[in-house]
């Protein structure tokens, strides 16, 4: 029973045995280093900034459509993330925001024809008053509850919505669309929403690595020890709210203008809600890439279903399937779960 | 006066079919944390399996209602065993279970479109579109047959689980896993079984709605709003809680349709789940939140 | 010598993240007390889990009365007769005082004296009679501990492993605790303990062992644990112990 | 400096704090202790607002605290560790810490998450409670010790004017527990007025300059080490004569 | 051009509008399949290209824009609904495709000022209460004329449409407040009928049909006028109808023609009138493959092809796919500026021929002249009401309704 006692009194066990624990601790430490490849995100903009060259050589409007939807869901699914993601409260009802920038700026366009895209800003304005609001009341409630009464909100918006008949009530409003001939008509709004994507990536990454982001990652893993680290949690959350808010109104906004349509249940459907949700996960929440990835996914999917296995509720199946396999083999989303385990290629490591 | 007690005992019935399809909901909520957005789904799943029941052998829905439960019950332990089984341990299980529900939902909705295609059904009983009058005031049969069954179940359920041997066993896997496996508890079975006894509840509200309401693969996502509301207006979890808001929402929505019209009784039950937010987080029935 | 459990050149760790446990090991005799000290972070806790089933051991084995535990389930070592109280009380928060008892006895095949060994369990510790339907979240912490030290008593088992028992104990209760667990062993249940508080600990029991960076440094009759004074001065407190 | 009037805090029936009154001297060391679930570490919930009290006062710097919100309370220089280790899963030790340092108006929001003085700060901290190590692992993923442990560093983070520390010395290593006395002594020594909960006899009557002791919910006495020691009151209620083997 | 002509169709196969949707589906593909039997168009076979929108407006227009981008398609058919169809319009007219619309009959899509768009239904929703007007006018003896009627509608496009007609609304525009039509009195007032009972219920998620069946049954209406948006709708309507034991003279819904209506309701549909677009029984003559094609023989080509009798949500895309070979035909190619020409070129004497009868078009792209038909369930049987003088083999009405 001595006998280890015994040899490591012969070298001296004190020094040896603390010797040991340093020697582990630098080796620890040492995998804390992160490095992150910053061209790769501003290379992919540039890339998409020029795309639109290629009108010159055909008609390649399908292209644009896509890489124009995917950017707005990338903006959408960047400012969910704010709240989801970051402050851990995961929203349903993020489409209503949606829905309010779409219909502020469709009625302005509609009426004196200003665009949508100079509007757009507002919008974000009054979607971040509206999420101040709105977040007020809400995020008393947290978890599950939360998540319901972000669902009831938009339920409550559709009926508004669906009765106002300034705007046309559950019918809608037609929009004019421009008069650019039919290579050309996409562009403004493809820069509009790739701009706007970069700039919601951009500021996501800003707020993640300020005092508000890692606020609000406290809050997401426990608000009493957020609060009595001495952070606002209520001023807080709702400042994310609001942001997030905003993010989802622009693009709203210009999404009105690009569909010529506004009516409520092109805004206020679960499925826009839920994109935004998925996306997240999907890529990773709480992650910089991870909502652009996960909008780049779902949407290629969508497609490739669509276009593979054509019209059936196959269609449904297939991607119900698809997402619980990457759910189980990808609990923290792409982005998350690979980062977890070392193996984020540095291309995607964003944040 | 007799259109107060008409409006009143239409609420009441329409409470009693939402009592059953809210309460398996809160079930798998109260007890695994997981909320289930495939609940919907499912119901329409148990609805179908009535359907055909009744249509190609002729068996009562009610008759149907235990074979229907126990069909889905077997799903439910398939998909538990499939989808839920592996991530049951991991902490963030509560937040991911809303995705993998989802992503559950929409695979019940596509095998059922594939199967039973898109078209609506409905299980005609004689009862279902029947009534007792008393003078000018009725109450339909179809609904008041439903209420029963479902006051029934849920009740012998209630009971189940606060005194049973294996319902105190969910209700401490579902506080701390670790200590019940301690304590010899198999959690991963205790998991399953009440899975499947959450699905197949949800196989039993089916049997009901299957003559109540009418449906279709994509109908599910009508309704999982309105569950969720009644879910958490009673306090997410409580089983108790979710019957009482049943029944107060549909009263109440059956009021605000009858004196300020039909397009806004389907408000009340969102217009009601936000303001009892607003004074009381936690739900009816709910426990509070920890910061005050 | 008979050897209840024996632990040799374990290796375990969470997830797949890397070895807590690096090699270590550990014998236990019928009928005795062992308490395992080391320094935050050491492994203790990891160990005791190991043991128990609740980490999958990923060399090494671990053999109860010559069986190896290897790839049980928890439950099922319970069954075997290794009960396990964690750092951090493994109660049921939201259910009473008397129902976490009564959870105790889950595992008994035999539940005729459950209630009868739950109310004798109650009039030894006061205060579980006093708060029996509070629900054990909400009752202070050194409370909690005594429930979830309470508990063990109703199943009963060979080796009882406990995780710092007296943890947030005020001063009178730990006196008792180590009182009850001398009465445990005297009962001939064999105890396998960690304590911080060491000197309380060594002091109340037969065999010390010292656990340091997932590995065994040390283990020996308590007495003589104590009195190292390379052990006092990294492990008991330096000189002041001394 | 901290002063409690009447404190109050009822769960239905049961009063957990019922009328408790003491006071905290600025510069001191304050032991507050008392038997299992005599009302300690609600006490220290309702000073520092995690929870809200059914009745009574506090009063800080001559200022009444007990109506604000925690993070209120902690801008003003209270800070609290939990008796139940509380962390930030998914962030690391380092993030944990740091997040407890104080941050200014609006205009601080947007400054960048840790600046280079905040984590050589921080991993000072670390490093002095010998934890340096774990600076990156997930806070979640800790043993016991090391989450008393890295609460300790982040209340060290905020540079507090008092401090409540609810059991810090639970559960941790005996030889790390000598420099952490050690350690609080100095920040006494600095100006720093600590209120402590602890079961470890030794470590209070070495610590403290006075001990308050509580018992179902109220005061039962006041004053020196010495004096409490000889307490009968205390010694039948809380140390069970077990205070002479310990010391 | 080589190869087969590529024709692509986006549907609302999942989602709300998914039984219509399928439905639609069948009946292009029906179509298409006759088509290249019979040689395909110009010499060249047909390939359609469906693809499922699940009912959203924005997966819609990416699908058109997938068809002519990616797929190259050289003509497209419309989709099913006013909601779908409005966005589609403008992507359709930006890019100079000729828009054969199947449903989509919302007043404010035709007056944008879209060049190529073409409806192929009886006149929109706005003007449907001409033909239940018709059917008191001349199927309802004076004496025993409904005087008072209870009105309730979906809050749907449609249906609005058709409660616009009757009410006598103004159809607005909100993108600029302008006036698209003005409908007054109304054909209700027109014909001296009160209305004692009025509402809509939400598009979504409405379930308390007993309600406001009840309620309807208290105010006491001689005539029942139900706007569903869907079958579904019709079938909850008329149960809770039989539940409160509601009783009229006349029963109209504006869905229901469907085989799942009957199942659904048993003997409560009878004696309910509902109008309809297309009929099994209505002797349509149409074109395929430049040979006569009866609506019989479509009935029988479905009923091979699917195992069941078709409804009007078959059989209308199978209208725009015969309209669609008609203008290839009649422009000698698949330009589609040609095919625009050639269908606005239509007239009374030369109209497209199809098995729902005879379409020229306004410069609107509304069918000039075409009133709807109305049908009646008597025991289990959708018959053919109205009107009685367009052709032969119209059944009597049964009136009154009497109860469910
Ligand atoms: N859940 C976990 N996941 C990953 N690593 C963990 C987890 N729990 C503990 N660890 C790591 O394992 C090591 C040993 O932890 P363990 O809990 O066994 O220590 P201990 O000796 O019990 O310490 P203490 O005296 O503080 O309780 C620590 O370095 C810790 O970081
Ligand atoms: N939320 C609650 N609901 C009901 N009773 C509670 C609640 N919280 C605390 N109590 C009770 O209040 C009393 C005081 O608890 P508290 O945690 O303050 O004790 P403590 O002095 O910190 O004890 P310990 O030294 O064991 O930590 C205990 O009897 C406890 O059971
Ligand atoms: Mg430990
Ligand atoms: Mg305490």
């Amino acid at each position: 029973m001595m006998t280890i006692l015994t040899e490591t009194a012969a070298a001296d066990a004190t020094s040896s045995v603390l010797a040991a624990r340093k020697a582990h601790n630098a080796k620890l430490s040492a995998n804390a280093d992160k490095k992150r490849a910053v061209w790769f995100p501003i290379a992919f903009l540039a890339a998409l900034l020029v795309l639109p060259a290629l009108q010159f050589t055909g008609n390649y409007n399908y292209v644009l459509h896509l890489v124009l939807f995917t950017a707005c869901y990338v903006t959408m699914a960047s400012g969910w993330n704010i709240l989801g993601g970051f402050t851990g409260y995961i929203s349903l009802g993020h489409n209503v925001f949606f829905a309010i920038g779409g219909y502020f700026a469709g009625m302005i366009f509609a009426r004196y024809g200003i665009s949508t895209i100079i509007l757009a800003p507002f919008a974000g304005l009054l979607c971040a008053f509206v999420g101040y609001l709105i977040g007020s009341v809400t995020l008393k409630t947290r978890g599950p509850s939360f998540i319901i009464s972000s669902l009831a909100l938009v339920m409550i918006a559709r009926i508004l919505f669906d009765h106002w008949q300034f705007v046309g009530g559950a019918n809608g409003v037609a929009l004019k669309s421009n008069d650019l001939s039919v290579e050309w008509a996409k562009l403004p709004y493809y820069y509009a929403f790739v701009i706007l994507a970069a700039f919601s990536v951009w500021a996501s990454y800003k707020i993640k690595h300020s005092k508000l982001g890692l606020g609000l990652r406290a809050i997401s893993k426990d608000e009493i020890k957020a609060e009595s680290a001495g952070i606002d949690t209520r001023t807080y959350k709702v400042l994310a709210f609001a942001v997030s808010g905003a993010f989802v109104g622009m693009a709203g906004a210009i999404w009105g203008e690009y569909l010529t349509y506004i009516r409520p249940n092109i805004f206020l459907i679960i499925l826009v809600s839920v994109n935004m949700v998925l996306m997240c996960i999907l890529g990773g929440k709480g992650t910089i890439a991870g909502p652009v990835i996960g909008a780049i996914l779902i949407i290629a999917f969508n497609e490739l279903f669509v276009a593979t296995l054509g019209a059936s509720e196959l269609n449904i199946l297939a991607t119900g399937v698809l997402m619980v396999v990457v759910l189980l083999f990808f609990p923290l989303g792409i982005v998350g779960t690979l980062a977890r385990h070392h193996r984020l290629p540095r291309i995607l490591n964003w944040d | 006066m007799e259109q107060i007690v008409q409006t009143l005992i239409l609420g009441i019935a329409l409470g009693g079919v939402f009592a059953l399809m809210g309460s398996g909901l809160s079930l798998v909520f109260g007890v695994m944390r997981i909320v289930n957005l495939a609940h919907p789904s499912l119901i329409i799943a148990g609805a179908y399996v009535t359907y055909w029941g009744f249509k190609l052998w002729g068996i009562d829905p009610l008759v149907m209602l235990p074979i229907a439960a126990i069909i889905l019950a077997a799903i439910g332990v398939i998909l538990y065993k499939l989808v839920f089984e592996k991530e049951a341990k991991s902490a963030k299980y509560s937040e991911m279970t809303v995705l993998l529900t989802f992503a559950t939902a929409m695979i019940v909705e596509g095998a059922l479109g594939g199967m039973f295609t898109n078209t609506q059904r409905v299980t005609s009983p004689d009862y279902a579109t029947d009534a007792i009058f008393f003078g000018n005031v009725f109450i339909p049969t179809g609904q008041l047959y439903a209420g029963l069954a479902s006051l029934v179940i849920i009740g012998a359920l209630a009971l189940f689980l606060k005194h049973s041997r294996f319902g105190n066993a969910i209700r401490a896997t579902t506080q701390n896993r670790d200590a019940a496996e301690l304590l010899g508890v198999n959690v991963n079975f205790v998991g399953i079984m009440s899975f499947a006894i959450g699905i197949g509840l949800a196989g039993a509200a089916g049997s009901l709605v299957s003559f109540v309401f009418s449906f279709f693969p994509a109908k599910h996502w009508e309704w999982i709003a309105v569950l969720m509301s009644l879910v958490v207006l009673g306090g997410m979890g409580s089983i108790l809680g979710t019957v009482l808001a049943s029944f107060m929402l549909s009263i109440v929505a059956a009021f605000v349709g009858a004196y300020f019209g039909s397009t806004w009784s389907s408000m009340t039950f969102f217009l009601a789940l936000f303001l009892i937010l607003l004074v009381r987080p936690q739900g009816l029935f709910g426990e509070k939140p920890e910061l005050a | 010598m008979s050897q209840l459990l024996e632990v040799t050149s374990l290796t375990a760790g969470y997830d797949d993240g890397p070895a807590i446990l690096d090699g270590a090991h550990l014998t236990i005799e019928p009928g005795k007390v062992h308490c395992i000290i080391g320094p935050n972070g050491a492994g203790k806790s990891t160990l005791l889990k190991a043991i128990c089933g609740m980490l999958k051991i990923r060399q090494g084995d671990v053999k109860f009365k010559g069986e190896s535990l290897k790839g049980l389930r928890p439950d099922q070592i319970l069954r075997k007769g290794i009960c396990f109280v964690p750092q951090e009380r493994a109660l049921f928060p939201k259910m009473t005082v008397r129902e976490n008892l009564r959870m105790g006895g889950y595992s008994l095949a035999d539940k005729s004296g459950l209630e009868r060994a739950i109310d004798e369990i109650e009039e030894r510790f006061p205060i579980l009679r006093e708060r029996r339907d509070q629900h054990a979240g909400t009752m202070s912490g050194g409370q909690q501990q005594t429930l979830a030290m309470a508990r063990t008593l109703i199943i009963r088992p060979e080796i009882v492993m406990l995780d710092e028992p007296s943890l947030g104990l005020a001063p009178k209760i730990v006196h008792e605790m180590f009182g009850i667990m001398k009465m445990m062993a005297s009962e001939g249940i064999t105890i396998l303990l960690v304590e911080q508080n060491a000197l309380m600990g060594l002091k109340n029991s037969d065999w010390g062992v010292v656990l340091d960076l997932g590995k065994t440094l040390f283990e020996g009759p308590a007495p003589e644990v104590l009195a190292d004074p390379r052990i006092q001065e990294l492990y008991l407190g330096g000189k002041k112990a001394a | 400096m901290l002063k409690v009037n009447g404190l109050c805090k009822y769960f239905g029936g049961i009063k957990a704090v019922d009328g408790c009154t003491f006071n905290v001297d600025r510069g001191s060391i304050t032991a507050l202790i008392g038997p299992n679930g005599a009302g300690k570490t609600t006490a220290f919930n309702c000073i520092s607002r995690t929870a809200a009290p059914t009745k009574g006062e506090v009063w800080l710097d001559g200022e009444r605290i007990d109506h604000l919100r925690p993070h209120k309370i902690t801008q003003r220089g209270l800070s609290r560790t939990f008796q139940i280790s509380r962390n930030l899963a998914d962030m690391t030790v380092l993030e944990n810490v740091i997040c407890q340092s104080k941050i200014g108006g609006w205009r601080d929001l947007m400054k960048p998450a840790m600046s280079t003085q905040e984590i050589d700060k921080a991993m000072g901290i670390l490093d002095f409670l010998g934890i340096t190590r774990i600076a990156y692992e997930d806070g979640s993923n800790l043993s016991y010790g090391q989450k008393k442990l890295m609460d300790l560093a982040a209340l060290l983070m905020s540079d507090p004017k008092i401090i409540l520390l609810d059991e810090p010395a639970g559960g941790v290593n005996p030889t790390l527990l000598e420099e952490i006395v050690g350690h609080i002594r100095k920040l006494n020594d600095q100006g720093m007025t600590v209120l402590i909960v602890e079961h470890n006899m030794d470590l209070i009557m070495r610590l403290s300059h006075r001990i308050v002791v509580m018992a179902q919910g109220k005061v039962i006495a006041e004053g020196e080490p010495a004096e409490i020691r000889e307490d009968p009151l205390v010694l039948d209620a809380y140390l069970g004569g077990v205070l002479e083997d310990a010391a | 051009q080589e190869g087969p002509i590529k024709i692509g169709a986006s549907l609302p196969l999942t989602g709300n509008f998914s039984v219509a949707g399928s439905k639609h589906q069948q009946g292009y593909e029906l179509c298409v399949g006759l088509i290249n039997e019979r040689g395909g168009i110009l010499g060249r076979q047909v390939e359609l290209i469906v693809s499922d929108n699940r009912s959203d407006p924005a997966t819609a227009i990416n699908q058109y824009e997938r068809f002519i981008n990616v797929d190259g398609v050289e003509a497209v058919y419309g989709t099913f609904s006013s909601r779908l169809t409005f966005p589609v319009a403008s992507i359709l007219a930006k890019n100079g495709f000729v828009h054969p619309v199947p449903a989509g009959g919302a007043l404010r899509i035709y007056t944008q000022g879209h060049k190529n768009i073409f409806y192929f239904q009886p006149n929109a929703a706005e003007y449907v209460g001409a033909s239940l007007a018709g059917v008191l006018k001349d199927l309802v003896p004076a004496d025993a004329a409904p005087k008072s009627a209870a009105i309730i509608s979906a809050d749907d496009f449609f249906a609005n449409g058709v409660w616009s007609g009757l009410m006598g609304e103004k159809v607005m525009d909100p993108a600029d407040g302008s006036e698209v039509a003005d409908l007054a009195p109304g054909y209700l007032a027109d014909n001296g009928i009160e209305v004692v009972f009025s509402e809509k219920w939400p598009e979504e998620g409405f379930s308390d049909w007993l309600n406001l069946a009840n309620r309807v049954k208290q105010s006491g209406p001689d005539m029942i006028i139900g706007l569903t948006a869907s079958a579904e709708e019709a079938v909850q309507l008329t149960r809770a109808f039989k539940t409160v034991r509601a009783e009229a003279d006349l029963v109209y819904l504006s869905q229901g023609t469907q085989a799942e209506f009957a199942e659904g309701t048993g003997e409560s549909s009878n004696g309910i009138l509902i109008h309809t677009s297309w009929h099994k029984d209505a002797p349509f003559e149409g074109l395929l493959g430049g040979e006569p094609f009866s609506n019989a023989d479509y009935v029988a080509a479905h009923q091979a092809a699917y195992g069941a009798v078709p409804d009007e949500d078959s059989a209308i895309p199978f209208a725009v796919c015969q309209g669609i070979e008609q203008a290839m035909i009649g422009a000698g190619s698949t330009d589609n500026a040609a095919m625009g020409t050639w269908l606005s070129g239509r007239s009374k004497d030369d109209p497209v021929r199809s098995i729902l009868g005879r379409f020229n078009w306004d410069d609107t792209g509304l069918p000039a002249d075409k009133p709807f038909l109305m049908t009646q369930w008597n025991g289990g049987e959708l018959q053919f009401v109205y009107p009685t003088d367009e052709f032969e083999g119209v059944n009597p009405m049964t009136y009154p309704k009497g109860s469910f």
